[in-house]
């Protein structure tokens, strides 16, 4: 399988303290990777590197083979790369619906085909169908910034997949959303990564829901790589237990 | 959004019912309207002006108005700005006023005075500025000086009394200080007098620090200046403190009363012409300004001597003909005389010629100890 | 419910244009200028509120561009060049002057742009006022003409005051086809989450350039209107009092809302009027009346009308001001 | 040289007076988000709170300083907070931002309609005395003014820096919620900032009035310049403010007196977008950390 993101030898350091220390892997396609590793090692600054919010202090990150390191985070989504944020980040005076439609215009068309062209730029059956898929049906016109924290979490991945990417970085989904929901959610992701031959990465804290959703798992640890492999053979892994829980 | 709207639409008859109510008149009185400058730059001349105005108004209805008729006057704002200024005094023509009065500031005057024209209602207002009275406009009417009459006056003094050669310009960069300016340089290039340096300072500056020292290089055998009220005080108390030796030579406003309270000892030694000012040993003046501190407890400066003769004029000419006539109002006013004797509200013997312009007796003065004192009356210009 | 509502909301539309329609003939030529003075000031505030209200880019230099397009309109027009030009070049010259002025927008945010654009517009009214050669100064440009439309003298008053309001409609329509059009979208996600609405493809770059343009230039199309309107221009009623006087429209009408500018200029022009019988102290209540409004209802005028008529929407702060906490 | 002299001097004193007004406004941005388009204002009303103090109060002028100092705090210091600054902050900047220009209308229509329209003479501290250096005449005010503005602010970083509640309102300007977590009184320390700010800014009246005179219409430069000073320096920093103040009092009289009249108010612009855009915290600031 060819590699859909190659990440070479990424260093980020702030101020001299070097928070990303040299991190080299890749994904191929449709694979569910998931990045685990204790607080502060380094995931949302890995993260924040290879999707152009910070700028690498050194290293590259390829998209099937082309470099895109330091490219602007809406180019690298053109590219077919999106994210979800490890904090809320829908846009709460937009309905539901909207939000959707906004996460595809920009896919769509020109700009003057934007500004002329239809007000959904054809994406009302698009984002009806994400409803659908992700249960919003009941609060589809509902301003996103009414929905319960669990519903705005579903939205905020429903617009991740909005565009069709090829690759999906979800930082920390999981976070502060109940069992059932969470059961729902993955259910959901493994149906697209599944039909859509989407590729994810996923940053979590939540073992279970990692070891459950992942074929593969790297472990990060004080801005390196530590481990990787099957869920299985890292869950045994005495490397990782001894990040976690010291000794 | 429908009640936005509908808000919206709501407001909008309100108003226009509110403004079509605007401005009824009642029968047997007299409308003389006032559009001033009560807000931002013009806020203290306009002030004067109005309560010049209030205290005629007042005077003359508790005499019986105008031929048996109460002046109502409504003092409406410019807010200093040319725009508003027209819609205020579009709006005071929409009443069917007998005359205007205001505004003072030239920009503003410049455009509302072409709609004062096309209704035939005479105006008079406050401002200067050389233009106004050369577009043929037999409706408007000044009431002091234009800077074209004063500011041969000046020069001369300066040529003759001073016997300058050279003289640095400090002037304010705005409506009335440009004018002033322009005026001022005209007349010294014609007496052959040179301009070593041309000052352009702000309206509210505060620090003349820099200006002073310019004017200083420029070692002229006098300074002219010619900014508003506070400046001038600033500028002076600047002036002395750097040790100014040549005389500094204003027109009215230097030499005025305000100016001296505010500048202290650093007035003394200012000379200049002054037009119109409370300040003027004419004991009709000195008598209105006793009268206009008691009602408003604040010294007068000359924008309230315009408002007040301007208003006193009015009554004059309408009881002369003995009725009503714009026209003919303003046709008499042309080239009319009035001395105290025909009416004491004049204050000092005014002829208006046939563009407007005004003709009056004026001052050379000179600040000695804390008090202007005239050194020489200018005759009339037609005299 | 849509229908029902789209109905209502096209009757209301329906009677307001009537009124507005109507107005002048039932109005003195003042009532009738302050109606022509209201639309020019709608547009001009509308401008300012697709920048700050939708795309959540504060800017104090909206008076800048008001006074470049009269001033644009004023000379070219007193030069005998035909209107409809005059017009158009006022309108590109500041969609091309707020686009530069939009690239301060890209490094620096709050308070920074705030004083970035303030200090543009002292700068422009600097110029104007000193440049003789082409603003003719302090004097000011006077015999501003009014446009002939087909043959139609728009000379009258009431002709002139038509010529604004059909402007007025226009650029509503413009103005609401392109709020409502994938754009208006993007300068919504702009003001509300610039890293998310970056995240998902939007070219915030571009995007708050555009607005800054749009916005400037509708500026620059409500002052080649007020030139005509007063008959003479002069560089002081475009100076920073024009630019708050502006801000607070937006503000008090309800900023993104799309008839705030409307209600906002209404309030500011007809105001002094209203509150006439105060004599000299409307300024002063207008302070505090704005004050209290941002106290109890920082989304304006338009934010208490939702309140009231739709308890639904507990109106929280308005859309512009909610932008700033997540902006980086 | 005797005119640079002359020029430094007064540009100093004019320029440490926006000194005192910058600082007062960066101490509010930085404790409350509270950006006071009133500044200006805030300089021109305490004087004429002295004046008011012996035309109606019949005080005598110290008598009068004091009112007009207590009044200051009370009315730009306290009911500023309580009635302004404390119902809008929720809300975010802008709504505060929009409340203090109106409220910068209201004080100087306030002034003008309740008081004077006119400029109002106001009595000196001390002999108006002038002293030669290098054939330059510099009145002793001016030194006050430096001497005083100078000293104000130095106390000032002392009390940041080495008093206890200096260092509780720094914290609270950095980090209010940890503050709060460690005990500090937010609340007590954010008034304690905006007492400060009028205690400056009634400094700052007392001191420009006699040479500037007392007038409505004061506050609209001096606010403005203020500003711009603060930024130029560096928002988040008080020497910053110091350095920006006289950085533009000197620039503003070297302009007028070498480059042009016409245009000496657009230099302070023009240092202020250049700072902006090529160091936006300022000559002296530190740079904040802005990332996602």
């Amino acid at each position: 399988m060819s590699a859909v993101l190659e990440v070479r030898d990424l260093k980020k350091s702030f101020g001299g303290i070097s928070a990303v220390g040299g991190v080299s892997f890749e994904v191929h396609a449709g694979e569910i990777l998931g990045i685990i590793g204790p607080n502060g090692s380094g995931k949302s600054t890995l993260f924040n590197c290879i999707l152009g919010q910070l700028q690498p202090s050194s290293g590259e990150v390829r998209i099937d083979g082309k470099p895109i390191t330091g490219m602007r985070p809406c180019d690298l989504n053109r590219l077919g790369v999106s994210r979800t944020f490890q904090l809320l980040q829908v846009f709460p005076q937009l309905s539901v619906r909207e939000n959707l439609i906004l996460a595809g215009q920009e896919h769509q068309g020109s700009m003057g085909s934007r500004l002329l062209g239809r007000r959904d730029a054809g994406l009302t059956p698009a984002a009806n169908r994400m409803i659908d898929f992700f249960r919003l049906a009941s609060v589809a016109d509902e301003k996103a910034g009414r929905l319960s924290y669990g519903q705005q979490k579903l939205l905020d991945a429903a617009m991740a997949f909005m565009a069709g990417p090829r690759l999906v970085l979800l930082d920390e989904p999981a976070g502060g959303v109940n069992p059932t929901m969470l059961a729902d959610l993955r259910e959901r992701l493994r149906t697209i990564n599944a039909r859509e031959k989407a590729t994810f990465v996923v940053i979590e804290h939540n073992m279970e829901f990692v070891m459950s959703l992942c074929t593969r798992i790297l472990v990060l640890a004080e801005g390196r790589l530590i481990a990787q492999g099957a869920p299985e053979a890292v869950r045994r892994d005495p490397r990782v237990i001894e990040a976690y829980f010291g000794n | 959004m429908k009640f936005h709207i509908g808000t919206a639409a709501v407001s909008v008859l309100a108003s226009a019912v509110w403004l079509g109510a605007a401005s009824a008149q009642a029968q047997q009185t007299v409308n003389m309207p006032d559009v001033v400058e009560l807000s931002g730059p013009g806020a203290v001349s306009g002030t004067n002006w109005r309560d010049g105005v209030t205290l005629a108004v007042d005077e003359l209805n508790a005499k019986g108005g105008i031929l048996g008729r109460k002046i109502v006057t409504t003092h409406s704002d410019t807010q200093s700005n040319p725009g508003i200024s027209r819609a205020q005094v579009q709006k005071a023509l929409d009443g069917d006023p007998y005359v205007i009065l205001g505004p003072i500031f030239s920009g503003s005057v410049k455009v509302n005075m072409v709609l004062a024209q096309q209704a035939e209602v005479p105006q008079f207002t406050g401002a200067e500025a050389a233009d106004i009275t050369q577009a043929g406009n037999p409706y408007i009417f000044r009431t002091s000086f234009g800077q074209q009459a004063s500011m041969p006056k000046i020069a001369n003094y300066i040529r003759d009394g001073v016997k300058a050669k050279s003289v640095a310009l400090v002037w304010v960069n705005n409506d009335f200080g440009k004018g002033g300016r322009d005026n001022f340089a005209r007349e010294m290039a014609a007496r052959g007098i040179k301009v070593t340096v041309d000052i352009s300072t702000e309206s509210g500056q505060v620090d003349f620090a820099a200006d002073v020292v310019k004017v200083k290089s420029a070692n002229a055998d006098a300074v002219f200046v010619y900014t508003n009220e506070e400046e001038s005080a600033r500028f002076l108390r600047e002036a002395r403190k750097q040790g100014i030796r040549v005389p500094l030579i204003g027109e009215t406003t230097l030499l005025n009363q305000k100016v001296i309270e505010l500048a202290g000892d650093a007035a003394n030694g200012v000379r200049g012409h002054v037009g119109l000012s409370a300040d003027v040993p004419v004991a009709a003046i000195q008598a209105f300004k006793d009268k206009f501190i008691k009602r408003f407890n604040y010294s007068p400066d000359h924008n309230a001597i315009k408002g007040y003769t301007a208003v006193h004029a009015i009554r004059y000419v309408t009881e002369k003909i003995g009725k009503f006539d714009r026209k003919l109002l303003a046709k008499t006013l042309h080239g009319l005389t009035i001395t105290p004797q025909m009416e004491p509200g004049i204050l000092i013997e005014t002829t208006w010629d046939d563009k407007g312009d005004i003709d009056r007796i004026s001052f050379l003065a000179e600040v000695v100890d804390g008090k202007q004192r005239i050194t020489q009356t200018l005759p009339k210009l037609g005299k | 419910m849509t229908r029902a509502r789209n109905l209502s909301r096209a009757i209301a539309a329906l009677a307001v244009c009537a009124v507005l329609v109507a107005a002048p003939f039932g109005l003195k030529p003042y009532g009738i200028y302050l109606l022509s003075l209201w639309a020019v000031m709608t547009i001009a505030a509308m401008g300012l509120n697709l920048t700050l209200g939708y795309a959540g880019q504060i800017s104090l230099a909206q008076a800048a561009f008001v006074g470049i397009g009269a001033y644009t309109a004023a000379i070219l027009t007193t030069q005998g060049w035909p209107f409809a030009l005059a017009f158009l070049l006022s309108a590109a010259l500041c969609f091309a002057i707020g686009w530069l002025l939009g690239y301060p927008a890209l490094r620096v945010q709050h308070h920074y742009l705030a004083f970035v654009t303030l200090a543009f517009t002292t700068l422009v009214f600097l110029v104007l006022r000193n440049e003789e050669w082409l603003t003719r100064g302090i004097y000011g440009i006077s015999g501003i003409p009014r446009p002939d439309v087909l043959g139609w003298s728009t000379g009258a008053p009431r002709d002139y005051y038509f010529f604004c309001l059909g402007m007025l409609g226009l650029v509503t329509l413009a103005t609401g086809w392109l709020v409502r059009s994938p754009w208006g979208r993007a300068f919504m996600a702009l003001r509300e989450n610039p890293i998310r609405a970056a995240s998902l493809g939007v070219d915030t770059r571009r995007y708050t350039l555009i607005a800054f343009a749009l916005g400037s230039a509708l500026g620059g199309i409500a002052g080649a209107l007020y030139a005509p309107l007063v008959q003479f221009i002069d560089p002081t009623p475009f100076a920073l009092g024009l630019s708050l006087n502006l801000l607070l429209m937006v503000i008090v009408g309800g900023s993104g809302f799309f008839f705030g500018p409307f209600l906002g200029a209404l309030v500011s022009v007809l105001l002094p009027e209203w509150l006439r019988f105060t004599e000299g102290l409307y300024l002063l209540i207008y302070a505090a009346f704005v004050m209290a409004l941002m106290a109890f209802c920082p989304s304006g005028l338009l934010g208490i009308a939702e309140r009231l008529f739709r308890p639904a929407a507990k109106t929280d702060d308005p859309p512009a001001l909610r932008a700033r906490k997540t902006a980086p | 040289m005797t005119d640079l002299v002359q020029l430094l001097v007064a540009g100093l004193a004019t320029g440490a007076i926006y000194a005192l007004v910058a600082v007062g406004f960066t101490l509010l941005w930085q404790t409350s988000q509270t950006i006071n388009f009133a500044q200006g204002e805030f300089v021109m009303v305490p004087a004429f709170f002295v004046l008011a103090a012996m035309k109606f109060g019949g005080a005598s002028f110290p008598v009068a300083l004091l009112l007009g100092l207590i009044a200051s705090l009370l009315v730009l210091g306290v009911l500023f907070k309580k009635l302004l600054v404390d119902p809008m902050i929720r809300h975010g900047v802008l709504p505060l931002v929009i409340s203090t220009i109106a409220l910068a209308l209201f004080l100087k229509e306030g002034v003008k309609e309740f008081y004077a329209a006119d400029a109002q003479p106001f009595p000196a501290l001390w002999a108006t005395t002038n002293i030669t250096v290098v054939g330059a005449v510099i009145a002793l005010q001016n030194l006050v003014i430096i001497g005083v503005a100078i000293a104000a602010i130095a106390a000032l970083q002392w009390f940041l820096a080495a008093t206890r509640t200096g260092r509780s309102m720094q914290a609270t300007a950095q980090n209010p919620l940890l503050a709060r977590i460690l005990g500090i009184r937010v609340e007590r320390m954010i008034l304690y900032t905006f007492l400060i700010n009028a205690g400056l800014v009634a400094l700052a009246s007392v001191l420009i009035s006699p040479i500037y005179l007392a007038k409505f219409s004061n506050g609209e430069t001096l606010g403005l310049v203020a500003f711009i000073a603060a930024i130029v320096g560096g928002f988040n920093q008080v020497r910053g403010a110091i350095a920006g103040g006289l950085l533009l009092g000197v620039l503003d009289n070297l302009v007028a007196a070498y480059v042009s009249t016409q245009y000496r108010g657009a230099i302070p612009l023009f240092l202020l977008i250049a700072v902006i855009l090529f160091r936006p915290q300022g000559l002296l600031g530190r740079a904040e950390e802005r990332s996602v």
